[in-house]
């Protein structure tokens, strides 16, 4: 794999990331509602799932992204002392240490996981977390390195290995 | 198989503008699962709300999809319309493409594909939703309100008064609290006593409130509407329903030389006392600590030592032989309103908090609190409201009023602002200067701190019209020196060294929460500060909550109070107490977490990441009955719907409803393979 | 197929390589086993082993060659069984792909171009032709049956690994060619080589040059003694190592099904499966569908093991086999009783591979030993109860 | 080992336990025995080939070890860390079992091996290097003589951790899915851990599907991930996980990191104190955050 | 993104870990100094001019001088500033910027007490006393009761050198000290 | 008792002997081995980290390289100023980032900064057990039973609080603690800590003279008839500066080293605890309480003789009445 920033070579390809974000009802996704009544404009790349809070998020369901072909993920919730539920996010903030070690020690580029905390009245900096995401993540091109460990005949009924068509033999 | 509808809106130009609703439209309906595409310029009117019930009933919708604006928006319009068209409204969703899409990006053909994919997204994950009922919680209408200092006592009156009963237990022999102990209060010079005794009698006396002086809550089980509160009524040795209150065995008793805490240690009292003359219930206690009886029957001897106040009562109504009772109250709301206590400078000190060496460690008699100055200056205080100093009885000449002792001094460990400080100083000032004409009052403050009605024009009055000197700057050392208490200070503002020969200090001394509000915080699963006083569940906006439902707070164990502050926020209490008890039930989202017995093996580790206490230890049972193991069980009622035990369940026992993983999973899904 | 028809070749290892080669120049996919460096790079850090000074571990594994010289003759036993090769780890089955409310579905090819598998083992050819009875039992497997027509398997004679080897227990041996379709025997200089099928045979026609006649000379003597004696020697030490009566086990199995020695077994056993996954004989799948973004996916089958709670958990949530005892004994049950009553062979080809993967010590060379002992000798087997089960119980 | 089988005798004789788990001589080494009859304790050894963590077989779900009766259960020091663990997670009640334990300067790398004289870096398994429990806190009974410093392996595993961390990440990237892609998802690692105590595992989850099932590599390395995670601050280091992997995957360097990740992060480090609160589940508010926007 | 431009504050958050602006000028740490009467600038005032970036004015006051690194003020502050921690980063600054203004002696006795120790490993008083009187030009000026600290034995005309004196000066070196 | 690294300091090499003479002898009677650290240098005092912060530390760092290793964990370092710095140095190691790494480059020696520093009130409060046995088992009269002294303890020996920390940095009790050890009254006074001026007792005096009047006169109000330091700069300035003092007619006041005081409760000679060094004669002093302690003893020996004439005359009477059968023998017990 190769993971490292190349700016020209990725952005010639006209590449554009896929990307996750797993958001808190409570702050990030009402800054995020706020980016939008403020008409703040960012890059189209991500998507947005809802969640009731950063304590919710599973680091699985960040593997899953990565595995259903995410370029890059964003998780973001609400600020420290600040959430909803009281704690939820404390414990989401070691879950995501641990995990984001972790990926770094298995050999994901840590750029392509954008942690953030996000308030309600933070739309402006939504839109600087998802545009400094998208540019990272396009920086670094495709996740091919993750997409290659596929199975080769996945979702395609095509011939693979050893395999030929009927008539050959 | 599903049957999903989906509805674009336009909303006027607002999404039309960037998104091309038809191509949306168009894109959805080959989508699987999808049985009916529309898409309207209002969705949300009501010929458009009209065009999903309509379309519900025509077409055996299983589920409904708006895209439209943010859920945070129109989510409940939608529901409501699916729910009167006969579709469970847990099987509606929102799919955001105005916020999310068409107002942040320029670029239609970037635009319309987006609002395509998050459409599908939310398709995907209605897919999977489940029909849910709101949860229905019944509710006991009484409350509890623990504290019966000023704030406890406003909080019952209010909940009494709106027709409902209250159990309010305070841990002192007498209701009153702080209050009472003062001489006049800021920013009108009004007498306390006056002001607050009618409040206490009224409690006493009302229908609807149920008081337990000398008790402490020892234990609260349940949720929300749903309380069993266990009441520990400490043995007090006399007799509650015997006593006339004739204060007989007070006379008779003859260990009269105990510090009185009401007199914050500067008057005394007996063994067997009422704390102060205005108590209520005037009925006093046995201070079993300080009683000969009960010294002489702790060093084993055979014979009681003393029994005068047995012998004196012509009502028997004292028992020596009383134990602490138990008794249990079914509760529906908890007002929690324990107060303060001051901060005290001396050596010993809880942990994390340091004393002041440099005063000395609090050993110089002249050097006193602000509560002991009240009651210098209070008319039924230990000198009848004559400012004379404790060592000698003089009256001094010289005060020296020190600003911020404790508070604002992290170092010593207390970095927040106590509030109350700047207002009582300068009324200890002026009722300092209107006793004693020719005397000095000089004031040590870092800065004033006066804002409220009336409070900078009372702070100011001190200075411009009773002649109390205020010098900006802290006090470095204070020590005896002789019949003066030296006072090394500095002005700021002249830019000099001050020593001042006092016959008096007085400290203004920190406000901390009262001792045991941890353990009272535990029992109740709220949270409290670093310093100790108790959490709101928001600071802004829901002040007077706590994260538990159910329980809220008002006065200064949640922060320093004034009078004024901790009486709105008892009202405020009891506006939500009785908001809470206007129904028979309480309805709730079933956003809530399942656990699947099966599954869950009892590690509990759910239970430790719950801020609100839902979870607990349930044992499983074989069909005949014998026990085979434990699970965690989710109270419906109390959870919040976070999902962080979800996310900490490793064997992913815990489903959240409303946000299962399969919903999240779809979403992901369909959110990656977007071309 | 009789002795008769069997002709023996003498090939040199010069020529046995340069065969392989051959095969590959043609495009024929070479399985064999290749010595694998453990610690080659980057994976050096992977294993303790890698570390210590002087040692150069290798992993002996059945791999496609990528050369001829990376044919390994050594004949050590492979770390996986040929069987991945004819029932791979995960494979698909079908695809599909859903418009609106049609599902469209596309099989998945079933034959496959020729291949040659060279220095088999027979324990691994054996259990081919053992599982080859329940691909095609009620249900025609296209896709084991089509690898299994496309490839021509060589054997190599086994000089019997250690002491957890028992082919001949299981009646196999370690120059039989159940399953293959030629053999290859070591001598000076090179192998004799015969070949047991058609299939061998057109192998070795179209080859023809690499081999030559073993005539009547006094050098083909000595290498036709030599290779007997060898055969001959491997056999004997296999069977130094356990004897059973194969047909008394069946029965005793069979009948003994609550016996505490067959129903106490699972105790130590910590249900890893990593036994199944090293057998040979072991073909039990699960079928899963993977879907891949919206409306399409994959259907495939991946190895799954008896070992596993959930393997016959219902639906329901009942669980016939709910405890490890249960579990380890139908794996017995399955291999010496079931499966020879339905098709006349034990599924098992003595290979010793589960017992050298478990860590946690069970042991079927001795529960085999057991079970014999406690058919055939019954009053000798207390004594070897104790080693199999519970001590004491 | 005499000290052993005499304590065992003497809790089995006055009923104390039903059974006693321990070590014994096999055809293949030492493994596991269950010891029901007095008896039988002269079967038990302790020597430097007793890896297996035995604590494995306290798993609640191991029904046929439960209904073999009270457990007296012979534990080095590693093992007793095990033993806190399930306590912690309240899959254990301390006075379900009899904790033997022996004291241990380490053992060798595999149980498969003829009794050796002594331990030596070439032999010795790697984790028990810097070993902090050879004398266990948690147990009943505590035998044996006081054990010096187990050997230092030629390389440790922290210095393996180490140099893993100081390779680009695209080379950590091609060594870990080169040694995932070999898993064939078998779950040895799994079933043999002290702690994966899971009634069903999350690999095990099919609505939804939480990992995928079939052993690609993609299945594969959310299962290693997964395994990984959820042993974060759990993990007790016995290393039997790789022990029994078929496939030699070096599960041991993964755990070690997370070792490393939760002591850096939050101070913790396994111990045999089940009081001491797990760091996943727990919080502070000053938790370090530099990775966070 | 440019770097934040140097502030007096950074640079004493560098020198030492203190923020200056916890300052909050509460006076405590001048109402408790010793030198307070006798110096125009009192902790709090040395605290103030870090936090308004009088950088010329603090380096170049002499009153900074006149600490006596009692340690009274940092004892006693409320807020942990170590006003005298503060002081002694800002005499640093002040020797490193070459606008000290010592007062001639106490520079004097600095540069007298260091050079005996870089020549010598150890405090040689007597060589000091003479070395002060040069430097400060107070010649005359009974600065220690010398013949009455000879009588008591309290002083001696022998320096006393240590063995390790080329330690002290590298120790010197690498501090970039040069008295 | 195994011996502590001893770092005299410049001071206790020159102006304070008598420091360093009645620290050895106080040490010797007490048991306490001190070995003095080969090759120390001088701290810096305060030059050294006013000049700059690196050389404050480094200096005194040399000295806990050479203690370390020569094989101590501990180094006494009675000079109050030294201790501070020895004690600061060691803390600023320990947590300022990069110290520790650069110390051995400069120093030019391996460092782990493993010993730990005492000052001598430490040591002595330590051993204020031993040292009250010592006092009642010593024959001589102690003189110093029930004289008012004043423990001063300056800036150095107490603050910064997380440098020095063995004691309240406000209202320490250490040498109070000693002061009662040796049977003497401590002064409850209010300069315990307050600055002498240490640091310019040459530069400049006329504030050390206003700074010392202060202590001294603290002192005396309440009613101390010396004061005790612990510190050589204290000394000086507090002892040298009182000629000065009296010249405008002031009563001079003793200082003494804490040593020195215990060296006299001990009964150890004033000459071999250097008390003939100060510019304060203390010839009067001690001479007035030795003649008080004979005194006391007299008194006290004599009202002893006389307790135990009486009792023997009480005996006789009682023994006259068993005699004579009038009481029990109970009744003279009971008595």
């Amino acid at each position: 794999m190769s993971d490292a920033v190349d700016t020209s070579g990725a952005a010639a390809d006209g590449f554009e990331p896929r990307i996750t974000a797993f958001v808190c009802n409570w702050c990030t996704y009402t800054g995020a509602d706020l980016a939008g009544t403020s008409r703040l404009h960012m890059a189209s790349n991500v998507r947005i799932i809802r969640l009731p809070c950063t304590g919710r998020i599973d680091p699985l369901f960040i593997v899953k992204s990565f595995e259903r072909g995410a370029d890059g993920v964003i998780v973001s919730g609400c600020h420290p002392a600040d959430c909803h539920y009281t704690s939820g996010n404390y414990h989401a903030r070691r879950r995501f240490a641990v995990f984001h070690d972790l990926m770094e020690f298995v050999g994901v580029d840590p750029r392509r996981m954008t942690f953030s905390w996000v308030s309600a009245s933070e739309g402006a900096k939504w839109r600087d977390v998802v545009d400094e995401a998208v540019a990272n993540v396009r920086a670094l091109g495709p996740f091919e390195a993750y997409r290659a460990l596929a199975p080769e005949d996945a979702g395609v009924a095509a011939p693979a290995g050893a395999r030929v068509e009927a008539e050959a033999s | 198989m599903s049957r999903i509808g989906v509805f674009i809106c336009h909303c006027g130009e607002n999404i039309g503008r960037t998104v091309d609703c038809e191509a949306v439209t168009e894109a959805l309906k080959d989508h699987p699962g999808v049985a009916f595409t529309e898409d309207y310029k209002y969705m949300c009117s009501d010929p458009g709300q009209q065009l999903v019930k309509k379309a519900i009933e025509d077409n055996d919708l299983t589920g409904v999809v708006v895209a439209a604006c943010s859920p945070h928006m129109h989510e409940k319009t939608f529901r409501r319309a699916c729910d009167q068209a006969g579709l469970n409204k847990y099987m509606c969703e929102m799919a955001n493409i105005r916020e999310h899409c068409s107002w942040i990006h320029e670029d239609r053909g970037e635009a319309t594909e987006k609002a395509v994919d998050i459409t599908r997204t939310i398709v995907e994950k209605v897919k999977h939703n489940q029909p849910l009922e709101s949860i229905h919680i019944p509710v006991t209408k009484r409350a509890l309100v623990i504290g019966g200092g000023i704030a406890g006592i406003q909080a019952a009156l209010d909940i009494a008064d709106g027709g409902h009963e209250v159990v309010l237990v305070e841990k002192e022999a007498s209701i009153g609290g702080h209050m009472s102990q003062l001489s006049e209060t800021f920013p009108t010079l009004d007498c306390s006593q006056c002001i607050l005794t009618p409040r206490m009698v009224e409690a006493y006396q009302h229908p609807n409130i149920k008081l337990h002086t000398w008790s402490e809550v020892e234990k609260v089980d349940g949720y929300i509407g749903n309380f069993t509160v266990k009441i520990r009524k400490k043995a007090r040795s006399v007799n509650e329903d015997l006593c006339n209150g004739c204060g007989d065995c007070q006379e008779a008793c003859p260990a009269k030389r105990i510090p009185s805490e009401f007199e914050a240690g500067l008057g005394n009292r007996t063994a067997i006392y009422v704390p102060f003359p205005q108590a209520v219930p005037n009925i006093p206690v046995l201070d079993r600590q300080n009683c000969t009886l009960f010294k002489g029957r702790r060093k084993g001897l055979a014979k009681d030592a003393c029994g005068k106040c047995k012998e004196a009562c012509l009502k028997d109504a004292i028992d020596y032989d009383a134990e602490d009772t138990f008794i249990e109250e079914e509760i529906g709301a908890i007002v929690v309103a324990t107060g303060f206590q001051l901060y005290s400078i001396g050596r010993e000190q809880p942990e994390g908090l340091k004393g002041y060496g440099e005063y000395g460690y609090g050993e110089v008699p002249d050097v006193i609190d602000g509560l002991q100055f009240e009651r210098l200056a209070s008319a039924s205080g230990p000198t009848a409201g004559a400012i004379l100093r404790p060592s000698d009885g003089k009256e001094p000449k010289t005060v020296v009023f020190v600003h911020c002792v404790g508070s604002r001094d992290s170092e010593k460990g207390i970095s927040y602002c106590s509030k109350i400080c700047c207002m009582y100083n300068a009324k200890h000032a002026m009722l300092y200067k209107h006793k004693v004409h020719d005397g000095r009052a000089v004031a040590f403050y870092m800065d004033i701190r006066a804002a409220g009605k009336g409070y900078d024009e009372f702070s100011r009055r001190a200075i411009e019209e009773d002649g109390a000197e205020y010098i900006r700057g802290r006090v470095s050392r204070i020590f005896r020196d002789g019949d003066v208490v030296k006072v090394w200070g500095y002005d700021t503002l002249s830019q000099e060294q001050v020593v001042i020969d006092a016959d008096m200090v007085v400290l203004a001394t920190a406000m901390r929460p009262q001792d045991g509000v941890r353990e009272l915080a535990q029992k109740l699963s709220v949270s409290t500060d670093e310093h100790g006083f108790i959490n709101e569940a928001h600071p802004k906006l829901r002040p007077v909550e706590t994260n538990t439902a159910g329980v809220f707070v008002a006065g200064a164990c949640q922060a320093p109070r004034d009078i004024p502050d901790a009486v709105a926020m008892a009202s405020a209490t009891g506006a939500k107490v009785l908001s809470l008890f206007s129904a028979d039930e309480l309805e709730r989202e079933p956003a809530v977490a399942i656990v699947n017995e099966n599954t869950c093996i009892g590690c509990m580790n759910c239970a430790k990441v719950c801020a609100y206490g839902a979870i607990e230890q349930r044992e499983i049972c074989t069909v005949d009955g014998h026990v085979c193991g434990h699970v965690a069980y989710v109270n419906p009622g109390v959870c919040q719907g976070c999902g962080t035990c979800q996310a900490v369940c490793l064997s992913k026992s815990v489903e959240l409803q409303t946000f299962t993983d399969e919903q999240i999973f779809s979403e992901i899904n369909a959110l990656c393979y977007w071309e | 197929m009789t002795d008769a028809t069997r002709e023996t070749y003498f090939i040199s290892d010069d020529d046995l390589r340069a065969l392989a080669g051959d095969l590959l120049s043609a495009g024929t996919e070479v399985i064999a086993p290749v010595a694998v460096d453990v610690c080659a790079s980057p994976s050096a850090i992977a294993s303790s082993a890698c570390l210590r000074p002087g040692v150069a571990p290798v992993d002996i594994e059945y791999r496609a060659l990528a050369d001829a010289a990376e044919l390994d003759l050594s004949r050590g036993l492979p770390v996986l069984s040929l069987k991945q090769y004819f029932l791979p780890g995960h494979e698909a089955l079908c695809c599909w792909r859903q418009h609106g409310t049609e599902v469209e579905i596309e099989a998945v090819p079933t034959t496959f171009a020729p291949r040659v598998v060279l220095a088999a083992k027979s324990c691994d050819s054996a259990a081919l032709a053992i599982v080859d009875k329940v691909m095609n039992w009620d249900y025609q497997d296209e896709l084991w049956n089509g690898r299994r027509e496309a490839t021509t398997i060589v054997n190599l004679a086994c000089p019997v690994v250690d002491e957890s080897c028992f082919c001949t227990a299981v009646g196999t041996a370690p120059d039989d060619v159940k399953g293959a379709d030629a053999l290859l025997t070591p001598v000076e200089g090179g192998y004799l080589m015969e070949a047991t099928t058609d299939k061998g045979r057109v192998l070795m026609e179209a080859h023809g040059a690499r081999f030559k006649a073993e005539t009547d000379t006094h050098g083909a003597k000595h290498r036709g003694r030599q290779a007997a004696e060898e055969r001959a020697a491997a056999r004997a030490r296999v069977a130094a190592n356990l004897e059973i009566d194969a047909e008394s086990v069946r029965e005793w199995i069979d009948a003994h099904f609550e016996d505490p020695l067959l129903a106490a077994l699972g105790v130590r056993c910590n249900g890893c499966g990593a036994c199944s996954s090293v057998c040979p004989t072991c073909h039990c799948f699960d079928i899963v569908d993977e879907e891949e973004g919206i409306g399409k996916g994959t259907r495939r089958r991946c190895w799954d093991t008896c070992q596993a709670p959930t393997f016959t958990l219902h639906a329901s949530g009942h669980n016939p086999r709910d405890d490890q005892h249960s579990r380890y004994r139908q794996r017995i049950n399955h291999k010496f009783a079931i499966y020879p009553l339905k098709f006349g062979e034990v599924l098992c080809t003595g290979c010793g591979r589960c017992t050298r993967a478990c860590h946690a010590g069970q042991d079927l060379v001795e529960i085999l030993q057991a079970i014999d002992i406690a058919a055939r000798r019954p009053d000798a087997a207390a004594a070897a109860v104790a080693g199999a089960e519970p001590a004491g119980s | 080992m005499s000290e052993v089988r005499e304590v065992a005798r003497k809790l089995l004789t006055d009923g104390t336990v039903r059974v006693i788990v321990g070590w014994e001589d096999a055809r293949r080494g030492a493994r596991p025995v269950f010891v029901t009859d007095p008896a039988d304790t002269e079967r038990l050894i302790f020597d430097t080939r007793c890896v297996h963590n035995l604590v494995t077989y306290l798993n609640p779900r191991r029904d046929n070890v439960a209904e073999l009766g009270k457990i007296g259960l012979v534990v080095k020091g590693c093992d007793a860390k095990a033993v806190a663990g399930l306590l912690r997670e309240a899959q254990l009640t301390r006075d379900d079992v009899v904790l033997i334990g022996v004291r241990c300067g380490g053992v060798l790398e595999e149980a498969e091996l003829p009794k050796a004289a002594s331990l030596s870096p070439e032999n010795v398994a790697p984790r028990c290097y810097g070993c902090d429990n050879r004398e266990p806190e948690l147990v009943d009974h505590l035998l044996g003589e006081s054990q010096p410093e187990p050997p230092r392996p030629v390389m440790t595993i922290d210095e393996r951790v180490a140099a893993l961390d100081a390779q680009p990440l695209e080379e950590r990237w091609a060594f870990w899915t080169e040694q995932f892609s070999k898993c064939v998802r078998c779950y040895a690692c799994r079933q043999v851990c002290p702690l994966c105590v899971c009634e069903r595992c999350v690999a095990e989850k099919s609505r939804p599907q939480w990992i995928e099932a079939p052993p690609h590599p993609r299945g594969n390395l959310s299962w290693n991930i997964t395994r990984a995670l959820h042993l974060a601050g759990r993990c007790v280091d016995c290393g039997e996980c790789e022990r029994f992997c078929p496939v030699g995957i070096p599960l041991s360097l993964v755990n070690r990191k997370l070792q490393h990740i939760v002591a850096e992060r939050y101070g913790y480090t396994v111990s045999d104190d089940p009081e001491s609160p797990a760091p996943i589940g727990d919080y502070r508010l000053d938790d370090k955050q530099e990775f966070i926007k | 993104m440019s770097a934040p431009s140097r502030t007096l504050a950074t640079d004493i958050l560098e020198a030492t870990g203190i923020n200056p602006a916890t300052c909050y000028q509460c006076g405590k740490c001048s109402a408790g100094c010793p030198m307070a009467s006798e110096s125009d600038l009192r902790p709090h005032n040395v605290m103030r001019l870090v936090v308004q970036d009088r950088r010329e004015a603090a380096l170049s006051e002499q009153s900074i001088w006149l600490c006596l690194t009692c340690e009274t003020c940092s004892a006693r502050c409320p807020n942990a500033c170590d006003p005298a921690r503060v002081i002694d980063a800002v005499r640093e600054m002040s020797i490193e910027a070459e606008v000290a203004d010592m007062p001639r002696n106490v520079a004097a006795f600095h540069r007298a007490f260091l050079e005996q120790i870089r020549t010598n490993g150890r405090l040689h008083e007597m060589g000091m006393v003479m070395e002060y009187k040069l430097r400060s030009g107070d010649l005359m000026k009974d600065v220690i009761n010398a013949p009455g600290m000879l009588s008591r034995g309290k002083l001696s005309f022998r320096a006393e050198r240590i063995e390790g004196v080329a330690e002290i000066k590298r120790i010197f070196e690498k501090c970039g000290v040069t008295p | 008792m195994t011996d502590v690294a001893y770092y005299p300091g410049c001071s206790l090499h020159g102006t304070s002997r008598e420091f360093d003479e009645s620290l050895r002898a106080v040490a010797a009677e007490l048991g306490i081995g001190l070995t003095e650290i080969a090759d120390w240098s001088c701290c810096g005092a305060s030059s050294g980290h006013t000049t700059d912060h690196l050389l404050g530390v480094a200096l005194p760092a040399r000295n806990l390289a050479l203690a370390e290793a020569q094989g101590f964990d501990t180094v006494l370092a009675p000079c109050a100023a030294c201790y501070n710095r020895l004690s600061a140095a060691r803390l600023a190691i320990a947590t300022e980032d990069g110290l520790a790494e650069q110390m051995p480059d400069i120093l030019g020696h391996p460092f782990a900064n493993s010993v730990d520093v005492h000052n001598a009130v430490e040591l002595l409060r330590d051993a204020s057990v031993t040292i009250e046995e010592k006092v009642a088992a010593t024959l001589a009269p102690n003189p110093l039973e029930g004289v008012k002294l004043a423990a001063y303890y300056g800036c150095l020996l107490v603050r910064p609080f997380e440098v020095c920390g063995y004691d309240d940095p406000e209202q320490p009790t250490s040498m109070d603690e000693v002061i009662d050890a040796c049977g003497a009254d401590d002064v409850d006074w209010d300069m315990k800590v307050e600055c002498c001026g240490g640091a310019f007792s040459v530069s400049r005096t006329a504030s050390v003279l206003r700074l010392g009047r202060a202590i001294i006169d603290n002192a005396r109000s309440h009613g101390a008839e010396a004061i005790i330091v612990a510190c050589p700069l204290c000394h000086s300035n507090l002892d040298l500066r009182q000629k000065a003092m009296a010249q405008r007619g002031e009563e001079p006041m003793p200082i003494l080293f804490v040593t020195q005081m215990v060296g006299l409760a001990l009964g150890l000679a004033p000459v071999d605890l250097g008390l003939g060094r100060h510019f304060v004669d203390t010839e009067p002093l001690i001479a007035r309480l030795v003649q008080q302690a004979a005194k006391r003893v007299a008194a006290e020996k004599l009202a002893k003789e006389e307790a135990a004439a009486k009792a023997a005359a009480r005996a006789e009477k009682q023994k006259v009445g068993v005699a004579a059968g009038t009481s029990g023998a109970e009744g003279g017990e009971a008595q």
